[in-house]
């Protein structure tokens, strides 16, 4: 059994004057002292760093820098699902006896070049036999998804909107998201079209972050337990998949999880809406709408804490929280542990106790799903 | 194109000038780029086949913000690209964004795809054109 | 408990033709076929191609080019140390039940672009923010060391010159080694200098490589149990080592395992010779020889098949072998697994029933060692 | 030097223009670069310190398989130097490699590091050259 007894976050931004360590310690240090003392292992979990701020064995340095001396160290590398991976490693060392205590540190860096160039370097999350080879991002395939939806279910732009307003709505009270101001649906069709029918508001902004996690076999004081983490690979591309509005290795993930555990109840769940049309395929897969039905169920505040759903991406999610690539899901566990633990602090799923992290590289060429619950 | 080593400029040029994919012969299936194992029965008997030039649009996205190799001829018209046998996203080129529709028919021409500034390596490859 | 139920290797080379994943396939795919069915994960082990193929979240587009449709998947980045990392969070996925088949692939790719650049993408395995600030590279650092050690222990360069040509003459068995031709220790003193005293007999060549291990919970038919692996982060410099010719971090990762074990007994090692000069720092960490006493150890055939000591790299190590970064430590376990076995197809090393691997990153910033033990 | 983003230049300028360490207001060892904690006792409580400009060989090697940024002026004399705080290694410039001894007396001086041929960012940092 792995619990998660300590979880911090910095700000998502351009933090053009950190390098990725210092990002990290700042993460780290604001856990209490105590909880990192004796730390077996530290996980980092780092992606794009690779060509933002290139250094190998990169946890080792982590580690030194922080002053983790016995601590041993390796990097976590899964693109956009990272975090959870390195999760997964915290609850695998813990459960098999290999540590008692593991320290999780999500940090990615996306500012160190101009825009294009990281673009350029998000792309490399695609297939680089396929999509990257001819300088296809992740914003083209969304586009493509987003208009095959719209036409495929008869959805119109602007209820696809209201996804993105919600997230603006919901980082307003986090002081960690990045975009913390609101907007209308209508803004969003307004704003600069980046790979249309998507423009700018429907997608997340370039930011660095830094979250950490203490991981630990004892339950005391702990803020949730990880009761599950599962995954699957997918189709490397959206053309091999039967159905691309499907996302087959999200739902082969979910399955998994539902075969193992009798999930009754999912009080609160943070999900990778890297685009609007992420986040609306993504709830379709965990079937919490109908196909095709799922932009409705937002416009009309299915998903809030006023909703009859569970409340989904209280954060203010990818696009207004931030998504620093392979930081992210430790971002997403941080949050859905203090919201069981009832201290996020910003906007509060009331009571709390059961929640759920879905992370997806791409469109689905690697998921992953990690379940929490709150400690008796 | 990323990584503009010279290997592996020369490594990928086959399915880059050619539509060359492999078609499973356990299930018969056919899947682009190549493989290893076929992606939907994972067996490894495969043979290369050149796939159908001509396929028409499924969906399409016109992209602004394209990346440092391709921000001289932004916006780039992106198309899901139904062959039939499979399917492929691909650069739309010799078309204004109001031409495409989804349905639009398509065929394969050869073209330029980009360039490495350092090393000067000149990539080529297939883009497809609406068929008149 | 967790064992080797299979290992596969390619021969280390320039392989221009061939993308990594092909390379991961070509190793995989020499396993027997159902070795590889119900596979659970995937770790996949590789550093350096982050630099020159660049794929984010590699291992799931790894899985799907395998074919391996039901594995999760996840990629393992520590530098040099990677490959014994993976095989660590294979030991831990096995040992706490979260997997009852886990694939291992090591792979990396050195020679996608010319020796200037690949030595500058290598130096990255040191501290950026010192050494490769300054475009420091590893022979750099290990030519300091190598004079610091003639000086301190009054030690010649002839005698530290067996090593590499102990180095050829095991790999000479070898098929999988890029090196299979003998050299003299005076040879080595007149080959090219690339870090002087260093010379270019003196390290490594440049190749690409790919191992596989299938690593499984049941001991039938199994080549070798991993009964430990043990690990510790070091100095992130030689500068800020109290003593540069200790590898402290090894010296406290075997410590951590002796402690665990009564190792009576190592019949084989394999451990990391980038440089001659790390091939006998780690001999006299592991104390087995004296301080300043190794290399003429070593010229007086201690550890060869017909000394006293245990055989030190019969594969003919990263010297003669090659030393493809990400996945070397994948090939040393699959070669001391292979020995415990007795199926390895080089120099054979009678009766092996114990052995350990030995990797380093860089000069110490992060060390590990894999204590394998016949399955009775 | 590998990463020269503008912001991982502009970073490290103070470090690399001055010898600016750290000393651990704990254990009192001094370390450089800066880190968020001492290697030596892991006390937080750290305060940058100049560090002294002149020191000695305890080794060196002169490399003449230099990476690509460093090609034009292999080969390279790079000295492990000792600052009686702590120790570094950096390039020794002014010198022949037949001058250089362990023992040898160096001080610091400001010159030129590299070029990025892409972005065109000039690296400016310190190396050391014997005294006379
Ligand atoms: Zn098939
Ligand atoms: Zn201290």
């Amino acid at each position: 059994m792995a619990y998660i007894t300590g979880a911090s976050m910095i700000n998502i931004d351009r933090h053009y004057d950190k390098s990725i360590r210092r990002l990290a310690s700042d993460a780290v240090f604001k856990l209490d002292s105590s909880s990192v003392e004796n730390v077996d292992y530290v996980i980092v979990a780092s992606s794009i760093s690779y060509l933002q701020e290139p250094q190998l064995d990169l946890a080792s340095y982590i580690a030194s820098a922080l002053g983790l001396r016995n601590a041993r160290a390796f990097n976590v590398e899964a693109g956009e699902v990272s975090g959870a991976t390195a999760v997964l490693m915290a609850k695998s060392l813990v459960d098999s006896r290999l540590a008692s205590k593991v320290l999780v540190v999500g940090v990615d860096k996306l500012s160190n070049y101009p825009s294009a160039v990281t673009y350029k370097h998000i792309s490399l999350l695609n297939d680089s036999e396929s999509e990257s080879l001819y300088s296809i991002g992740l914003g083209g395939i969304a586009g493509i998804l987003m208009r095959l939806y719209m036409e495929t279910y008869k959805v119109d732009r602007l209820t696809l909107a209201y996804w993105p307003a919600l997230m603006h709505s919901n980082a307003k009270l986090n002081p960690y998201a990045m975009l913390r101001f609101t907007i209308t649906p209508e803004k969003v069709l307004d704003a600069m079209p980046i790979a249309d029918p998507i423009t700018l508001l429907d997608t997340f902004p370039i930011g660095d972050g830094a979250a950490a996690l203490v991981v630990e076999s004892k339950p005391r004081d702990a803020l949730a337990e990880i009761v599950a983490v599962e995954s699957a690979v997918g189709y490397p591309s959206i053309t091999l998949s039967p159905d691309p509005l499907r996302i087959d290795s999200l739902e082969l993930a979910y399955s998994r999880l539902t075969e193992k555990l009798d999930l009754k109840r999912i009080d609160v769940i943070e999900l990778h809406d890297s685009y609007t049309i992420s986040a609306i395929l993504q709830l379709e897969s965990l079937r919490l709408a109908e196909r095709g039905k799922a932009a409705e169920a937002v416009a009309n505040g299915y998903f809030t804490v006023n909703g009859d759903g569970p409340v989904v991406n209280p954060s203010g999610g990818l696009k207004a929280r931030g998504h620093p690539i392979g930081a992210t899901s430790v971002y997403q566990v941080a949050e859905v542990a203090s919201q069981i633990a009832g201290i996020f602090p910003g906007l509060k799923v009331p009571d709390a106790k059961s929640g759920l992290v879905v992370s997806v590289n791409g469109f689905g060429s690697n998921s992953y799903v990690v379940y929490l619950r709150g400690v008796e | 194109m990323l990584s503009k080593s010279p290997p592996v400029v020369w490594r990928s040029r086959i399915y880059r000038y050619r539509l060359i994919g492999c078609k499973c012969k356990n299930c018969g299936r056919v899947h682009y780029p190549p493989a290893s194992a076929c992606p939907y029965c994972s067996s490894r008997d495969l043979e290369e086949v050149e796939l159908p030039r001509v396929g028409k649009v499924l969906s399409y996205s016109i992209v602004y913000a394209v990346d440092s190799d391709a921000r001289e001829r932004s916006p780039v018209i992106l198309g899901l690209i139904d062959l039939g046998v499979t399917r492929i996203i691909a650069e739309i080129t010799d078309a204004n964004p109001e031409d495409i529709k989804i349905g639009s028919q398509l065929e394969a021409v050869f073209r330029r795809i980009g360039e490495d500034g350092e090393t000067g390596v000149i990539i080529y490859g297939l883009k497809f054109r609406p068929v008149i």
